[in-house]
């Protein structure tokens, strides 16, 4: 069981590491929001997938409420971060847009065309 | 019987170094939605790594902080996004 | 005030405070710890609660607590007195 | 102005989750971290987020600023009231811990896993306060938001005495 | 009840009280061996300026600002630094509040 | 009766809380009105019953949340674990004279802010503001002092900015909130300090276990500039003639007490906190310099200024200076029994009377300038002129308080600045001649004020204004019956409350071991 | 040993915040730092286990504080 | 009135999932039950009118719920793992195309909408940049813009079908 | 550690107090003088290997941190919350009547 909650939380690092990195390999707002939003999240939910799975074992071993509680309380927040995740970056995404700053070596763009920017 | 703290706990500092480097895209940032990009990034770090923390810690109450920055740090980004867009 | 008298003040103060601070006490070791050793001890039984922070808080300085409620009261009073003028429609 | 359709139904889904939280923050203050002024937060947060996905119109048709000041008003008394009601010993007197009653279980020495019915009057202190933060915080965002809205002064007004 | 003894000497008022009203009985009495020719409502009561005519009652008022002025001027040196110092900008104040707490911060751990 | 601390504070807390919901519930027409001079008139006369209570009975002690009032320790402890009111002779005179001129000053305001709106909002923050200074006049941790210090720099930062279409009012408010907030944080820093050295922040466990060594002398140093300035002493003064000039007037009346609030929480940090454990004799001069400081330069702007108010509000400098003087003379020579004895109490009891006179009679001026304020509508004194004609009872007392402020007898004034005179010269001649030239300069300006806005011909803009409002002469009436009374018996008051106050802020033992049991 | 580093790159995120919300230009960039830096100081106060103070911090410090600072700056902005 | 008593209900369950395992009865002890049923009727009372309007009702079915943790599980995970893979691959050649394009949702719902547009932030290439508020259109900046009036297929697979399956 | 970065962090906002023209810098200036405080007082309670001062299913056998400074925390950062609203709302007023934040303009009250 430990080698699968290793495996879980080395693959969430590997993923939030490419995250990290991907902001500063991008060259505008929205392809940072990419590397952002999705590498994040999902590093998010395997680092939190090996949370749970760590409540849990301990609890079916030892029989502590409390391991319990610590899983719960994580998929809550895993829910949580689920559903804000995409949002926010939408949100941001929207805001950019709005606030002019165009993506850049971009080869359409249908949002400025409609709001008569391009 | 498995202990696993001290890996819950490396995983928390490498989270806490991505925090870094995310906070310099903050810094960086040539517009203002590219430093919100940065900020966003540094929330999600900072919940799993409170996630990770509270498992590293064996404490259960902690991860209660994990929830409350999740939501908390979304109406933050929230705010800034309606400022940006000017719809405030 | 010239900006030189600032800087100078400014720099030898924080170099003072920053020098107080390192050497207060070694990070992690309070030198002396009888008042919290009493609340960790006598809290659950005093005032039946396990978290100790909220004892304190509410119980053992209970008047702190209604003084920051009026703290927060007080601003909020104070903001509707200065924006009081939106209301007024 | 609202913001973009996706956030509102997020909101809309996201609206009691942060309501139920923060009463369970306000509720829970004496076994697990928070308390009245954390939990007051969060549900102001939860207005907060109202305001900003929403418009100001449908926060004011949702939330009448009575509404918030009475609410202000009367957590900040029933919290002093419970204070003065330990005054048959001294103010802020913790008159119902172990004392059987309602909130007045003794709770066991060492770690436990927690009983809701127990701290004497944290609890509703915990309540009172979270009532109250949540309105002043709610209080000030509506107004901060509202007078950021004000036109400036005119120039007349400006003018100093000389 | 009123005699007050302030280190070296003392202090009570009603005998103040008492010798000022007994100074003041005494001038009272002193005017009103004076003259009692003057009459009211006569040319007597009009101020009597060289044959000019009286200025206005707006123009014998003495303006506040200009009360002292010569006290203010001869310490022009010694005011034009003080007003000079409040200048009303608050990173001025701030670092007056700095400044002293450097200086008495310095000054308490050295002594 | 032994409930009586808290009652005092608590009581209008409750209005305070409850003036909200009263005005939304509708009530009479002066329903709010009527509660807050109710509240404060209740605190009033608590505050003279407890007064009793300590002269007969010793310092009181109140502990929050413990079994018996008077329970500071807990069983086997030797520091105390909740937070106490400790009401020694100083803490009532100070609450005694804040109520006095609280109660005065609400009493004045009913018609002083008849036009104005959000009257429930501004009792609210009246009451609150009350509630910070005599809070922190009572309390007797050091915590709870920079809660309600917190308390009464937001309530007055509200109120300066209570006229909120006068640019000037906001911009005196800023800076007040600024430079307010930041002392108030190094106010903390220094109880940071302070707890993480000895794990207490009751005043008097602190000050049995003071080593002072460099922490505390850090601490120490924070605490003394912090509260220099929130009571205004030169160069840390710049806020409050701003602030004081643009609040509305009988707010302004009650600044200059919560003013002394914060001269208050000095002394008690320098005599209860550190007292004979310190270099008294530098601490003395460093008080002692901001004393002469502040009623040189204060007294010398003041002569300058052209705006009523603002005038004024170099004077309530000035007049710091004095109080600073005499305790701070009282202070050098703490360590000193023989010169404490035979000049340095005289110069505290100066110093103290000084406070108490202080707050009536500025608080009086205050109210003066609001009335012409009121009724001419500027407070520029080149505009003003030949009021005496119309405002024949606020020129009565404008008199009073300007003799009183100059020291003319037989004025309050003159009884504690003779006080100062006389033993100050003992300790350094230069220093009470310095205080002699600035009561003459002060007349002067006086003098200025009573010629350019009360004397003169009547001017013709102001030809039909009428006298203040009723409620506003009672307000004036109070505080002018308290100049005069404590002028024409001044010994009573110095035997009775004065003398008290100073023999507790000397005697640091007593106030120690009222809390910590024997020494 | 790992909760010493755990503690300095939290710290370091804390300054940088602190540091970019003083020295940035744009006013807005500088809430977007104060943000930031009320988010690391809520996680260092996780670290030194005070979880109360932790919830209170990203309640307050990050979530409402960023709030009222946006609507100070919608405020005061000029048009 | 439907909508007030479906957000207490699932309030209360909130609130018992939150308390799970504080006491006996079953995992809950009986003042945690009893304290949840005011939470969940003030909860539902401050948020069932825009629950109501924003979520619905065809989401109390639970065979959707069913439906919801199958696509939860198996394409969305899947896509996203794919998505992720797509990231690091672009994060280390860095070659993108990137456009924002319109595409045609079809979906009535805003519900439906939001999931579709948080799923395709989610998964390859993609990211939801503004919706059309009358015509329920998406704008997505597609990192590798393959063509320029792309079919919603191309862009985001059969999401809008699962979208529709789920929530209409 | 944290100690020098309390330090620094008091030392960044002093000056942003001090040396920026702008008063909303000034308000983020106060706001991290404030953090830098509330830091500083949860690391005098910080005790090694404790844990946090609930008994609620906490870890067996560990130290616990001190509650005091979190209690006086809270308290602060509430009044902290307290102080940057009334100060913001005053900023925006003033803006409303001067038309600018920069404190070298906001200065009609001086000398």
């Amino acid at each position: 069981m430990s080698g699968l909650i290793a495996l879980f939380l080395v693959i969430g690092i590997a993923f939030n590491c490419l995250g990290a990195i991907a902001l500063y390999r991008f060259p505008d707002v929205y392809t940072r929001l990419h590397g952002a939003t999705k590498a994040t999240t999902f590093g998010s939910i395997f680092t939190s997938l090996g949370v749970i799975a760590y409540g849990f074992t301990k609890w079916a071993y030892t029989g502590e409420a409390r391991f319990c509680v610590l899983a719960i309380h994580a998929i809550v927040a895993l829910i949580a971060l689920l559903l804000t995740n995409p949002t926010g970056a939408h949100a941001i995404a929207k805001a950019a847009h709005r606030s002019g700053v165009m993506p850049k070596r971009a080869v359409v763009d249908r949002l400025a065309e409609r709001e008569g920017k391009w | 019987m498995m202990d696993m703290s001290g890996w819950f706990m490396a995983t928390g500092v490498l989270l806490v170094i991505f925090g870094f480097l995310a906070i310099g895209r903050t810094a960086l940032g040539p517009t203002v939605p590219d430093r919100v990009v940065g900020l966003d990034t540094l929330n999600t770090y900072i919940v799993a790594a409170m996630i990770v923390f509270g498992a590293a810690y064996d404490s259960v109450i902690y991860v209660d902080i994990a929830i409350v920055y999740a939501l908390l740090s979304f109406i933050a980004t929230l705010f800034i996004a309606r400022y940006l867009e000017r719809g405030l | 005030m010239g900006r030189a008298l600032k800087w100078v003040s400014f720099i030898f103060f924080s170099l003072i405070l920053i020098w107080g601070l390192v050497n207060i006490h070694p990070f992690g070791e309070p030198l002396q710890t009888d008042m919290d050793e009493y609340f960790i001890n006598n809290a659950q039984k005093e005032a039946a609660a396990n978290n100790v922070v909220t004892s304190i808080v509410f119980d053992y300085r209970g008047f702190d607590t209604l003084g920051e409620a009026t703290v927060l009261f007080t601003a909020v009073i104070g903001v509707t007195a200065v924006f009081r003028g939106v209301m007024k429609k | 102005m609202r913001m973009s359709k996706i956030v509102r139904t997020i909101t809309a889904l996201l609206f009691w989750a942060v309501l139920v939280f923060g009463f369970y923050i306000v509720i829970h203050g004496h076994l697990t971290p928070g308390g009245g002024f954390q939990g007051g937060a969060v549900i102001a947060s939860s207005t907060a987020l109202f305001l900003i996905a929403f418009s100001k119109d449908e926060f004011l048709r949702k939330y009448k600023d009575v509404f918030l000041s009475v609410a202000e008003s009367g957590g900040l008394l029933l919290f002093i009231s419970i204070a003065f009601l330990g005054i048959g010993a001294t103010f802020f007197y913790n008159f119902m811990a172990n004392s059987g009653g309602i909130f007045g279980s003794p709770t066991p020495i060492g770690i436990n896993d927690g009983d809701l019915n127990t701290a004497g009057t944290l609890p509703p202190m915990n309540i009172a306060v979270g009532l109250e933060v949540f309105g002043g915080l709610s209080l000030i965002l509506l107004f901060m938001f509202l007078g950021a809205y004000l036109k400036p002064f005119s120039k007349e007004s400006e003018v100093h005495e000389e | 009840m009123t005699l007050l003894y302030t280190g070296q000497g003392f202090w009570d008022p009603i005998a103040w009280l008492f010798g000022t009203a007994f100074a003041s009985i005494l001038v009272y009495w002193i005017w009103s061996k004076g003259r009692g020719d003057y009459k009211k409502g006569t040319e007597q009561v009009k101020p009597f300026l060289c044959g000019n005519p009286e200025p206005g009652k707006s123009e014998i008022h003495v303006r506040a600002s200009n009360i002292y002025w010569g006290f203010v001027e001869a310490l022009k040196g010694y005011y034009e630094p003080l007003i000079g110092m409040h200048t009303g900008e608050l990173s001025d104040y701030v670092g007056w509040f700095i400044g002293g707490l450097a200086l008495l911060t310095f000054v308490i751990l050295v002594v | 009766m032994e409930h009586l601390p808290i009652l005092v504070v608590a009581v209008p807390l409750f209005v305070a809380f409850a003036i909200p919901l009263i005005d939304k519930v509708g009530g009479g027409r002066y329903a709010k009105e009527g509660v807050t001079v109710g509240s404060l008139l209740f605190s009033l006369i608590g505050m003279i019953l407890l007064l009793k209570r300590v002269a007969a009975l010793g310092p009181q002690v109140y502990v929050f949340g413990a079994a018996l009032p008077t329970l500071t320790l807990p069983t086997g402890m030797k520091v105390p674990i909740r937070i106490m009111f400790e009401v020694d002779g100083m803490s009532a005179f100070m609450a005694l004279s804040g109520s006095i001129a609280a109660l005065a000053a609400a009493i004045y305001s009913i018609a002083y802010l008849k036009d104005e709106t959000g009257k429930d909002r501004f009792y609210v923050l009246f009451l609150l503001l009350v509630v910070g200074m005599l809070g922190m006049e009572l309390t007797g941790d050091i915590f709870n002092f920079f809660v309600f210090l917190e308390i009464s720099s937001i309530a007055s930062a509200a109120l300066v900015a209570f006229r909120y279409y006068k640019a000037e009012s906001i911009e005196a408010a800023i800076k007040y909130m600024v430079v307010g907030s930041l002392s108030a944080l190094f106010v903390l820093i220094a109880v940071g300090f302070l707890y993480g050295k000895y794990d207490a922040l009751n005043f008097a466990a602190i000050a049995k276990r003071m080593e002072f060594s460099w922490a505390d002398k850090i601490a120490l140093a924070l605490l003394v500039v912090s509260l220099a300035l929130k009571c205004g002493a030169v160069p840390l003064h710049m806020w409050l003639p701003d602030a004081y000039a643009e609040a509305p007037a009988s707010v302004t009346a009650l600044l200059v007490s919560v003013s002394q609030a914060s001269l208050y929480g000095l002394f008690r940090v320098c005599f209860s906190l550190f007292g004979v454990k310190m270099s008294t004799l530098t601490v003395g001069w460093i008080v002692i310099i901001f004393g002469v400081l502040s009623m040189f330069i204060g007294v010398t702007m003041a002569l300058v200024q052209k705006e009523i108010k603002r005038l004024m509000a170099f004077h309530a400098i000035s007049q710091t200076g004095y109080m600073l003087l005499g305790v701070g003379v009282g202070l050098a020579v703490l360590g000193n029994p023989f010169d404490l004895k035979s000049y340095g109490l005289m110069a505290m009891k100066g110093g103290i009377f000084h406070i108490i006179n202080h707050a009536m009679y500025k608080g009086l001026l205050f109210l003066t300038a609001g009335a012409v304020f009121y009724r001419a509508g500027t407070r520029d004194l080149n505009k003003l002129g030949g009021l005496a004609h119309n405002m024949p009872w606020t020129t009565v007392y404008f008199i009073i308080g300007a003799a009183a402020i100059a020291g003319l007898p037989p004025f309050n004034g003159f009884a504690s600045k003779l006080m100062i005179y006389e033993s100050v010269y003992k300790f350094n001649p230069i220093l009470s001649i310095m205080a002699m030239i600035v009561s003459v300069l002060t007349l002067a300006s006086f003098v200025k004020i009573f010629q350019s806005a009360f004397l003169g011909p009547q001017l013709p803009e102001y030809k039909d204004i009428k006298e203040a409002p009723m409620s506003m002469l009672v307000g004036m009436g109070i505080l002018a019956f308290v100049v005069v009374f404590f002028g024409l018996f001044p010994e009573l008051i110095v035997r009775t409350i004065v003398d008290p106050a100073a023999k507790a802020l000397v005697d640091q033992a007593s106030y120690i071991s009222k809390v910590m049991g024997g020494m | 040993m790992m909760e010493y580093w755990a503690h300095f790159f939290t710290l370091i995120v804390l300054v940088v915040g602190a540091y970019l919300a003083v020295f940035l230009r744009s006013l807005i960039a500088s809430v977007i730092a104060l943000s930031a830096m009320s988010l690391a100081l809520s996680l260092e106060f996780y670290l030194l286990h005070a979880p109360d103070v932790a919830i209170a911090e990203a309640g307050i410090g990050a979530g409402l504080t960023t709030a009222i600072f946006i609507f100070a700056l919608r405020g005061i902005r000029r048009d | 009135m439907g909508s007030y008593i479906a957000t207490m209900i699932l309030s209360y369950l909130f609130y018992l999932f939150l308390t799970m395992g504080s006491g006996n009865i079953g995992l809950w002890s009986s003042s945690e039950l009893l304290v949840g049923i005011p939470v969940a009727v003030i909860a539902g009372l401050a948020g069932g009118r825009i629950f109501g309007e924003y979520i619905p009702s065809s989401l109390l079915n639970p065979y959707r719920w069913c439906l919801f943790i199958y696509y939860l599980f198996v394409p969305f995970f899947t896509a996203m793992a794919k998505a992720n893979i797509d990231v690091a691959m672009r994060v280390i050649t860095g070659k993108i195309n990137p456009g924002i394009v319109k595409i045609k949702t079809g979906l009535k719902k805003d519900m439906a909408l939001t999931f579709l547009a948080n799923s395709i932030t989610l998964t390859p290439g993609t990211l939801s940049v503004d919706v059309d508020e009358e015509e329920n259109d998406l704008y997505v900046h597609w990192i590798d813009v393959k063509d320029v009036t792309p079919e919603p297929r191309d862009v985001c697979g059969d999401f809008p079908e699962w979208a529709r399956r789920i929530v209409e | 550690m944290p100690f020098v970065v309390v330090g620094v962090m008091l030392a960044l906002g002093l000056y942003a107090i001090l040396f920026s023209k702008n008063l909303i810098k000034i308000a983020i200036g106060l706001s991290i003088v404030e953090s830098a405080v509330n830091l500083f007082l949860i690391t005098l309670g910080y005790v090694k290997g404790a844990v946090a001062p609930i008994y609620t299913m906490a870890p067996a056998g560990k130290k616990m941190v001190l509650p005091t400074p979190q209690a006086l925390t809270l308290t602060a950062i509430v009044i902290g919350l307290a102080t940057t609203a009334m100060l913001l709302s005053l900023i925006v007023m003033a803006y409303k009547h001067y038309g600018t934040l920069d404190i070298r303009e906001l200065r009609r009250l001086r000398g």
